[in-house]
């Protein structure tokens, strides 16, 4: 009995779809971009997973790059989030519908 | 060359009016008056150089537009175009002089009916079926503008009704048009649109449906048959009548030119079985759109129904594959598109003293204007076909066509020629006879001198050509004759 | 000294730069930097200086592309290729930039209103223009997610920058749906990795080719890959953020949006799709065709029902975005796919973009009033635009026509070219939707022509819309193109048809 | 005999440290979703990260790992609940769903996404024997990763530079001129 | 022919003098033919070529043989006649010179017709008549004229005893009648040349023989059909008596004396088809002798001293057609009936349109009475006419319908029947001609207070003297010759073939005694009836019911009126508003407004909510994988 790489596969599967779930059904802002984080940090658990199955290290360095990846969008995504915060302060992202039809 | 002037004047006749200051009305009507009539006289030598007897393509040119697409510029006329485009360049110089009196933006309107004529000019003489294509889908926006912005109540609704319509139409050919192109360059390996290239490759029947098919929508709608009729009452109707004239006299025309010049040749063995269901839609349309005449109040929307009508002869002339019915069908193309012209032209005139055209608010008019009572009674009989006007030699040799193909097909269309003079001869009564009740109509003005000069030449042409419809006919004939033969079904 | 050279060389080999392959990607960056300092270091320079500056980066990059023209081969390793797809989508999205740039100059707040884009604006268009130059060119999925990434963040900033407040709900919508959608791309390419041992797309095609496995993970990963690109492109059902987005932002980023995003996302798919996987094409040709299917239809249908002409806009680029993807579903087995697609992006970018000049020149109409949510682009603005602006109504009337698809003018071409590549790879019956979704577009395009030719002007006159130089100058340019390309494709056609062999 | 007896045992401890992350992992993410204030949600994400990084080390990813921890956990998250905080907006939310349908139509559309992956990864290498990392890593991990980054990835390692100075201007301008 | 205004009194004049012209040159070009011996009789003029499509060549050429010169004769010589006439009635009639411009294009057409070499010419000419005589009835467009009400004023419930109708209608009825039976010559052509393949009467008639007779069936009824339309048999006579609207010489030139019998003319001018069909002929025959003797009956009824010859008309039609049905036994008959009745029809309505003209224009004879003191010559003139057809002996409808009796009674068969038609039908003739007489010219003064009844000008009485004497004379001139195998009939022979034997003297003479006896009953009773001191209103009365049927023409136009307006526009109002409306362009619409609805939900979809797009995405992903995932 060992843990074989479909273990960690279906963790990371689990947790993409955790986030997925919180992404439609939170609706702070804030929280619903964390659950993106979470997103891709369950990819870079299946690319690490890979890397092992294939033997080789590009899984670990993409996984690398999409941590850097990740930075920039929060420092961009949280920058957006304050600008709308400032107009109107609220974080709910039902509260922005002004464009709809 | 020639030919290629004749198709593009109107067009720098279209500019020119363009660069005319904005408020000076007076000079852009002589400018485009100028421009048709140049086209005219061009359409004239065309006419002159023309080799009768020739049944070929004559007076031609050729040269490439986008070879990487295998399109070519390429134009020439036979005996069955020639006439169509007389008539186009006699019909639009007196369009432009019917609308002398417009006030409302006639810049614009002046020169979308230029424009107008070069596309459909453009149609008549293609020999490149994209090109051809091309010029089909430009008359969609003249005309759109001219019905929608210059009509009557409901013009928005004609005009998008009319322009949708026929897109759908027209597309469906283009998709029809590529399968071609591509079934002959995956034979041949040759990328061509060249007619008679596409024409002589031979291609299976069961293909040949398919394809007659995409066309059938176009040219069927464009014509229109029925039941696809529903856009041209509404069009014609709301249309200003000097547009409502090119588009009856001529626009109507490029549906059945579609079916000879290209559904017939291109796809024999398709044509003749879908023969019957044509000549049934033919007949079908003549008498229903007769019947439906007979109850129109609005003489415009009356005449629009028996346009449709007339066009189902000319239908039924085409898929007679015999030359009586092509012959007779081109024919009564022009007489068609004379005749419909004057009749349009009378309403418009009326229209422009009384201000509508409701039947019932005439009556008794030959007291009023006799001149005009007569040069409409002349106009009305030659739309009955009497023998002795443009109408008869059209519809005699139609319908003797059909009888030689399809004998219940003709008999019944016959039925149609008394429903015409049901209604026309009704409409004439109650519009012309009669008591002078209504008090406006005393003091109408006869014809102007413009009036005479715009149906002095259509009376005379009606009944010259009734009498002497062979100028036309000689030329004509060994043109259709090639069409018929080109027409026979390779396996019967 | 040298002993030390030699040392890092053989612990760390000195990695091969192939400067000349990245020569335009090289000269936006430095642009875009310059730009930074100047923004940064002289805050009182005019919007004109810095618009000079972005069209110089812009000409020289063109001109490095010109440079590079015939070169065709794959560098770093496979990271990035050069071939017709790259070199044509790098033209085209240089020319579209200038003309966004133009269209930012001008801005679209009135006389009295401050500028709604900040001055970074520029740089960040430079920026977002590398993103999608490197996203064309981009042969490693890894190199294709960053320049995703690059180009996504510059749009999210210059949707948000502006100060109208439909404008960040816009980024905001924008920034969460794009996360959202790249997780999925990742995902995507996490299992292509898995299933093949490379992000490389040589690698993908090469062991995509081999039939060991069934492939099932692999074809996973292209769904997911294909979610990605779908949400770029703005394919149905992954279209919801556009109407809003370009309806939110600033009209020229809208346009840009709108052209430029198209062009190297559909860039990305041939090369991936048609590319790399087209061995798989019998799989996932349907999802491509489904997609087609639906993208045109609801677009279309969808557009019919608008009345915000910035709105209609971009319901009429989803189902524009339909058409391209019969091309993409032609592309694999048929070559002309290809250069349809690519010819068709050159066409309907300028469409496009012209059609949003007008409404950015439409929406100059009026009094000032600082805090409107959003701009005038209400179809009710248009009302008897032709009595008004003869000449702004005329462009309207050109590049409707255009998107109709009304010969002779580009996007009939296209359109053309596009059902052509479609019945030749034996997808008539999509090519027939397509005739459909056109019909019904014609509803709208004309219904935009109806109200600014057949209804009369609603008010007293308003404002004239003040000097309008530059933007004269894009709206000139963009039908200039429209009309030409319409008459004479010859040489453009040819120039796609060299896109269609692809390298990795 | 020793070296078996040692490879078993270093198998088995992975198997218990998988088995206690794991149920970790997935709690925290749950918690993360589920729990109403923002900031124990940013909170659990941090725990989740932890195991995240857990399973690098198991993988024999140290590097990325220690950069898990360093940028992510550390950098990323901090970012996060300095936001939270600076917008005061860490009170709880009401977790009433508004939008008809949402919830249930997400948990399923979810459950089917994970369906059709788990299909995915059974027809493919769930049950792969893991190739080992070890002549890969000779000479270390990370000197390994920064080899290929610095020679297969240069370009993607420049291409991520600009992408962070994107996101600095972004930063910048939506930073600055707020009225 | 439209002349300006300052020429308009010599109008008159100079269309008169053409069709004199034409006459003269008629009667030369006759004499000149009678100079050939049979075979030469028949000369083609060639004309140039109309059209030509295909083997189909139409070419102007004018046919002169003994029929068509007949024929031309007869219509130069009646219209020159009518033309002169009309110089005196149309006198205070402003728009003169268009009135003589339409008589002359009939003239003209008429002669086309008649002297046409090939069907399509015939055609013009059969088309263009038919256009005359549209233009002539509809000439007054605008003038109120009464029609009668038959009962008069003495039913109770009817407040007037006229009603007012216009004239267009009439003459709307009368082309679309004639349209109508066009459509039969136009089949006949095209089935001509379908199997003869073509038009011209050498090449057709050549052939015509060996026709199998259903074919030749065919064509010899569709023509027959255009006889119907054109000579006003059943079923499509309706539109002649209508056609009274018209001014009197336009009823006495073209619905009496020449248009009329075209369809007599045809029938001769095609007699080989109807020669091959059996079937034709006895079609021919029976619809002749129906038509004959309906129309007496109907004329019966009528107190429009125009409608009653327009019955009149219309059943002596019917006796040409029992003529000409019979083969050529009867053609020679019949066309000699034609001829006698171009005299005495024309002066009958001539001498009514005298009347009329002496009475303000009044038609109705219940308003006359003792006119023959106030009009003698009319009165004398109208007598003659009279004479001859009710068959007085030696006159000239003694001569020609006595012939047609005999050729009926002789050929047998369906024949025999139509000679008991025919004699009956002579007796009713008999009896409403002398009633018209005598309730016109006999009998006390019945005219309103302050008319003032004269006779007409010299210009209009002299075709009266000419015409009346013409009815007497031009049977017995033509007759003494004629007899046994008599000039008439052997002057015909080369176009019309000869009949086979000839009829013993003494059969004919008692057939023509029979006919004879009958037709003075029909006299003697409508003296009796009218010309006493009987009270006939008071009869009228009583018997209103059959009366009324009678008067109503019985209720035939009724029918047909409600078959075509009624019926025929509801059909046309349901296709126009229900099935093209709602139907057709309903289903058009209808697509449109699809899209528009679908549009409409799915708009719903767009909420502007972040998440629920996020969900769209989230689904298409799904959908997408697991369609990759489980691949069918």
């Amino acid at each position: 009995m060992r843990v074989g790489p479909g273990a960690y596969l279906l963790l990371s599967a689990l947790l993409f779809g955790i986030g997925v779930t919180g992404v439609l059904i939170r609706r702070n802002a804030i929280v619903v971009f964390m659950c993106v984080e979470l997103m891709l940090n369950a990819v870079n658990l299946s690319f690490i997973t890979f890397a092992k199955t294939n033997g080789n290290l590009d899984g670990q360095v993409l996984a690398f790059f999409v941590m850097v990846v990740a930075a920039a969008e929060v420092v961009v995504g949280l920058g957006i989030l304050v600008a709308i915060f400032r107009k109107r302060s609220s974080a709910s992202v039902d509260d922005v519908n002004l464009l709809k039809g | 060359m020639l030919l290629t002037a004749t198709l593009f004047a109107p067009l720098v006749g279209a500019l020119l009016v363009a660069f005319v200051p904005a408020d000076r009305a007076q000079p852009a009507r002589w400018v485009a008056l100028a421009a048709s009539l140049a086209t005219l006289g061009l359409g004239v030598v065309l006419a002159a150089r023309f080799e009768t007897g020739e049944a070929g393509f004559q007076l031609g040119m050729a040269a490439d537009w986008v070879p990487a697409f295998g399109v070519s510029y390429r134009v020439g006329v036979d005996g069955v175009s020639l006439p169509l485009v007389l008539l186009t360049t006699v019909l639009t110089p007196l369009a432009i002089a019917g609308s002398w009196r417009m006030t409302d933006r006639p810049r614009s309107y002046l020169g979308l009916l230029l424009v107008l004529e070069t596309a459909m000019l453009g149609v008549f003489v293609s020999l490149d079926l994209f090109l051809f294509y091309v010029f089909w889908e430009a008359v969609l926006v003249p005309a759109y503008f001219l019905i929608g912005s210059f009509g009557g109540q409901r013009r928005v609704y004609a005009a998008v009704k009319f322009f949708v319509y026929t897109l759908l139409g027209g597309l469906l050919m283009l998709v029809g048009i590529i399968a071609l192109f591509w079934l002959h360059q995956k034979a041949t390996g040759v990328p061509t649109f060249d007619y008679d290239t596409l024409r002589d490759f031979d291609k299976a029947p069961a293909t040949q449906r398919w394809l007659f098919a995409a066309f059938f929508a176009a040219f069927a709608i464009k014509t229109p048959l029925w039941p696809l009729h529903t856009w041209l009452p509404d069009a014609y109707t709301e249309a200003p009548t000097t547009t409502t004239v090119l588009l009856a006299g001529v626009m109507s025309k490029l549906g059945v030119y579609g079916f000879l010049r290209f559904a017939l040749p291109l796809f024999p063995d398709a044509a003749h079985w879908f023969q019957p269901a044509l000549l049934t839609l033919a007949v079908v349309g003549i008498l229903y759109c007769a019947l439906v005449a007979t109850v129109q109040r609005d003489f415009k929307t009356l005449v629009a129904y028996s346009s449709v009508s007339h066009l189902g002869f000319i239908v039924l002339g085409i898929f007679a594959f015999n030359v009586q019915g092509l012959q007779g069908g081109v024919f009564y193309m022009v007489a068609h598109g004379l005749v419909i012209g004057g009749l349009f032209f009378v309403i418009g005139m009326l229209e422009e003293r009384r201000g509508t055209r409701r039947i019932d608010e005439f009556g008794g008019l030959q007291q009023a204007v006799p001149r005009m009572a007569a040069v409409m009674l002349v106009i009305t009989l030659g739309s009955v076909a009497l023998p002795g006007l443009i109408g008869f030699v059209g519809e005699f040799l139609t319908l003797l066509g059909a009888f030689l193909e399809n004998r219940a097909a003709a008999v019944l269309a016959a039925l149609g020629v008394i429903l015409g003079a049901v209604y026309l001869l009704w409409a004439y009564q109650r519009m012309w006879h009669g008591p002078l009740e209504r008090e406006e109509n005393r003091a109408l003005p006869d014809l102007t001198g413009r009036e005479w000069a715009i149906l002095g030449p259509l009376v005379a042409a009606i009944i010259v050509l009734g009498l002497f419809p062979r100028p036309v006919l000689d030329r004509v004939e060994p043109s259709a004759q090639r069409v018929v033969e080109q027409t026979q079904a390779s396996s019967p | 000294m040298h002993l030390l050279a030699q040392a890092t060389a053989e612990l760390l080999p000195l990695p091969q730069i192939d400067w000349r392959a990245i020569a335009p990607e090289l000269a936006l960056a430095a642009a875009g930097v310059v730009l930074l300092m100047v923004v940064a270091f002289w805050p009182k320079a005019g919007r004109g200086v810095l618009a000079g500056l972005t069209l110089a980066g812009l000409a020289v990059a063109a001109g490095l592309t010109a440079w590079n023209w015939d070169l065709s081969r794959v560098a770093f390793e496979g990271a990035v290729s050069l071939d017709g797809i790259t070199r044509y989508s790098r033209m085209v999205l240089l020319a579209v930039g200038a003309l966004a740039t133009l269209m930012v100059t001008q801005g679209d707040s009135r006389e009295g209103e401050p500028d709604d884009t900040p001055p970074e604006v520029f740089p960040l268009l430079l920026f977002a223009l590398l993103g999608m130059v490197l996203l064309a060119a981009a042969s490693d999925l890894l190199v294709v997610f960053i320049a995703l990434e690059i180009l996504s963040l510059s749009l999210y900033v210059m949707a948000g920058s502006s100060r109208r407040q439909a404008a960040q709900e816009a980024a905001m919508k924008y920034f969460l749906l794009g996360a959202f959608s790249s997780a999925f791309l990742l995902y995507g390419i996490a299992l292509c990795y898995g299933a093949t041992g490379t992000t490389n797309l040589l690698g993908i095609a090469r062991a995509s080719a081999d039939p060991t496995g069934d492939g099932t993970l692999l074809l996973a990963g292209i769904g997911l890959l294909a979610v990605g690109f779908c949400f770029k492109v703005s394919a149905v059902p992954f279209h919801m953020w556009t109407p809003d987005v370009y309806q939110g932002t600033p009209t020229p980023v809208a346009a840009f949006m709108a052209a430029a995003t198209k062009v190297a996302g559909f860039a990305v798919f041939l090369r991936v799709f048609a590319g790399a996987l087209g061995g798989l094409v019998v799989s996932w040709r349907p999802v491509i065709a489904a997609v087609a299917v639906l993208t045109m239809l609801v677009g279309a249908a969808l557009a019919v029902v608008q009345t915000d002409l910035k709105r209609m806009l971009a319901y009429s680029s989803i189902s524009h975005a339909g058409y391209l993807l019969v091309g993409v579903a032609a592309a694999a087995t048929v070559p002309a796919g290809v250069s349809a697609s690519m010819f068709y992006l050159l066409a309907y970018a300028f469409m496009v973009m012209g059609a949003f000049m007008v409404v950015q020149y439409v929406s100059r109409l009026g009094p000032p009033d600082d805090d409107a949510i959003r701009e005038r682009s209400s179809l009710d603005d248009y009302r008897g635009l032709a009595r008004r602006h003869p000449w702004a109504a005329g462009l309207l009337a050109v590049f409707m026509l255009a998107l109709t698809g009304i010969p002779p003018l580009s996007g009939f071409w296209a359109k053309y070219y596009v059902f052509l590549a479609g019945i030749e790879a034996g997808l008539t019956w999509l090519v027939v939707v397509a005739v459909v979704s056109s019909v019904i577009s014609a509803f709208f395009y004309l219904r935009v022509l109806v109200v600014a030719y057949l209804q009369e002007p609603v008010g007293d006159a308003e404002a004239a819309p003040g000097r309008t130089p530059v933007l004269g100058l894009a709206l000139g340019l963009a039908s200039l193109l429209t009309v030409a390309i319409g008459l004479a494709p010859e040489a453009l056609v040819s120039a796609a048809r060299t896109a269609e062999r692809i390298l990795g | 005999m020793t070296r078996l007896l040692a490879a078993t045992s270093a198998e088995q401890a992975e198997l218990v440290v998988f088995v206690v992350l794991a149920p970790v992992a997935v709690v925290s993410a749950l918690g993360m979703v589920l729990n109403r204030n923002a900031v124990y949600s940013a909170l659990l994400l941090v725990v989740n990260f932890f195991c995240l990084a857990g399973f690098y080390v198991l993988l024999e990813a140290q590097f990325v790992a220690a950069v898990q921890v360093i940028v992510y956990a550390g950098a990323i998250m901090v970012l996060f609940l300095f936001v939270l905080m600076l917008l005061g907006i860490g009170n709880d939310e009401v977790l009433k769903e508004t939008i008809r349908g949402q919830r249930p139509a997400a948990v399923l559309l979810t459950l089917g996404l994970l369906v059709a992956l788990v299909g995915a990864l059974l027809a493919g290498v769930f049950d792969a024997e893991p190739a080992s990392l070890a002549q890969a890593n000779a000479g270390g991990n990370v000197q390994a990763i920064g080899r290929i980054l610095f020679t297969r990835y240069t370009f993607a390692f420049e291409a991520a530079g600009i992408l962070l100075v994107v996101a600095a201007v972004g930063a910048l301008v939506l930073g600055k001129r707020q009225p | 022919m439209l002349l300006g205004q300052r020429l308009r009194r010599l109008a008159g004049w100079l269309a008169t003098l053409a069709v004199a012209a034409a006459f003269v040159v008629a009667l030369a070009a006759f004499l000149e033919l009678l100079s050939h011996d049979a075979e030469g009789r028949s000369q083609i003029l060639r004309g140039y070529e109309w059209f030509s499509s295909g083997d189909l060549r139409v070419a102007f050429d004018l046919r002169w043989d003994p029929l068509s010169a007949l024929m031309a004769l007869v219509v130069t010589g009646i219209s020159g006649l009518i033309h002169l006439y009309s110089i005196g009635y149309m006198e205070h009639d402003e728009r003169r010179q268009t009135f003589f411009a339409w008589l002359n294009l009939f003239v003209a057409s008429m002669l086309v017709l008649v002297l046409a070499q090939n069907f399509l010419v015939m055609f013009l000419g059969w088309e263009g008549v038919g256009l005359c005589s549209y233009l002539l009835v509809g000439f007054w467009f605008n003038r109120r004229l009464l029609l009668v009400n038959p009962l008069g004023r003495l039913v109770e419930g009817e407040p007037d005893d006229t009603h007012e109708v216009w004239a267009p209608p009439a003459a709307k009825k009368a082309f679309l009648a004639n349209r109508i039976g066009d459509i039969g010559f136009l089949l006949a052509m095209f089935l001509i040349f379908a199997t003869v393949g073509s038009l011209d009467f050498d090449d057709v008639f050549g052939q015509a023989t060996g026709l199998a007779s259903g074919t030749a069936t065919a064509i010899a009824l569709l023509l027959f059909v255009a006889c119907t339309g054109k000579s006003a048999q059943i079923p499509l006579y309706v539109w002649l008596p209508d056609a009274m609207a018209g001014p009197t010489p336009v009823s006495a030139l073209i619905h009496a004396a020449t248009m009329v019998t075209a369809g007599v003319f045809l029938v001769a001018r095609t007699h080989a088809f109807f020669e091959v069909s059996g079937t034709a002929q006895t079609v021919v025959v029976v619809v002749g002798a129906a038509t004959a003797l309906l129309a007496a009956l109907i004329a019966i009824g009528q107190d429009d001293i125009k409608k009653i010859l327009a019955y009149s008309t219309v059943s002596q039609l019917g006796y040409m057609f029992i003529g000409v049905g019979l083969g050529p036994i009867g053609y020679a008959a019949g066309m000699f009936h034609l001829v006698t009745h171009a005299f005495f029809k024309a002066q009958l309505f001539l001498g009514a349109g005298s009347v009329m003209h002496g009475n303000d224009d009044d038609t109705d004879v219940k308003h006359f009475g003792g006119l023959r003191t106030a009009m003698p010559v009319t009165f004398w003139t109208t007598m003659l006419a009279w004479a001859a057809i009710i068959g007085v002996p030696l006159t000239a409808g003694f001569y020609s319908k006595d012939q047609v009796l005999a050729a009926a009674f002789e050929h047998g068969g369906i024949g025999r029947l139509a000679w008991v038609v025919g004699v009956l039908t002579a007796g009713l003739t008999a009896f409403y001609m002398s009633r018209y007489v005598f309730l016109t010219f006999f009998g006390e003064r019945r005219w309103p207070e302050g008319r003032h009844p004269h006779e007409s000008p010299p210009v209009m009485t002299a075709p009266l003297v000419v015409l009346g004497l013409g009815a007497v004379v031009a049977g017995f001139v033509l007759t003494t010759f004629t007899g046994e195998g008599g000039r008439f009939q052997q002057f015909l022979e080369p176009v019309l073939g000869a009949p086979e034997e000839h009829e013993s003297l003494a059969a004919a003479f008692g057939l023509s005694a029979v006919a004879t006896g009958v037709a003075a009953a029909g006299a003697v009773a409508a003296y009796l009836l009218y010309a006493r001191q009987v009270d006939w209103l008071a009869l009228r009365r009583r018997y209103a019911s059959p009366w009324r049927a009678l008067a109503d023409r019985l209720y035939v136009d009724q029918a047909y009126e409600l078959f075509t307006v009624t019926l025929g526009g509801a059909l046309a109002a349901f296709l126009a508003r229900t099935v093209d409306q709602r139907g057709i362009d309903g289903a058009v619409n209808g697509v449109a407004e699809l899209v528009g609805s679908g549009a409409r939900s799915g708009r719903r979809l767009q909420s502007g909510l972040v998440r629920s797009y996020a969900l769209g995405v989230l689904g298409g992903a799904v959908l997408i994988v697991a369609f990759l995932v489980f691949r069918p």
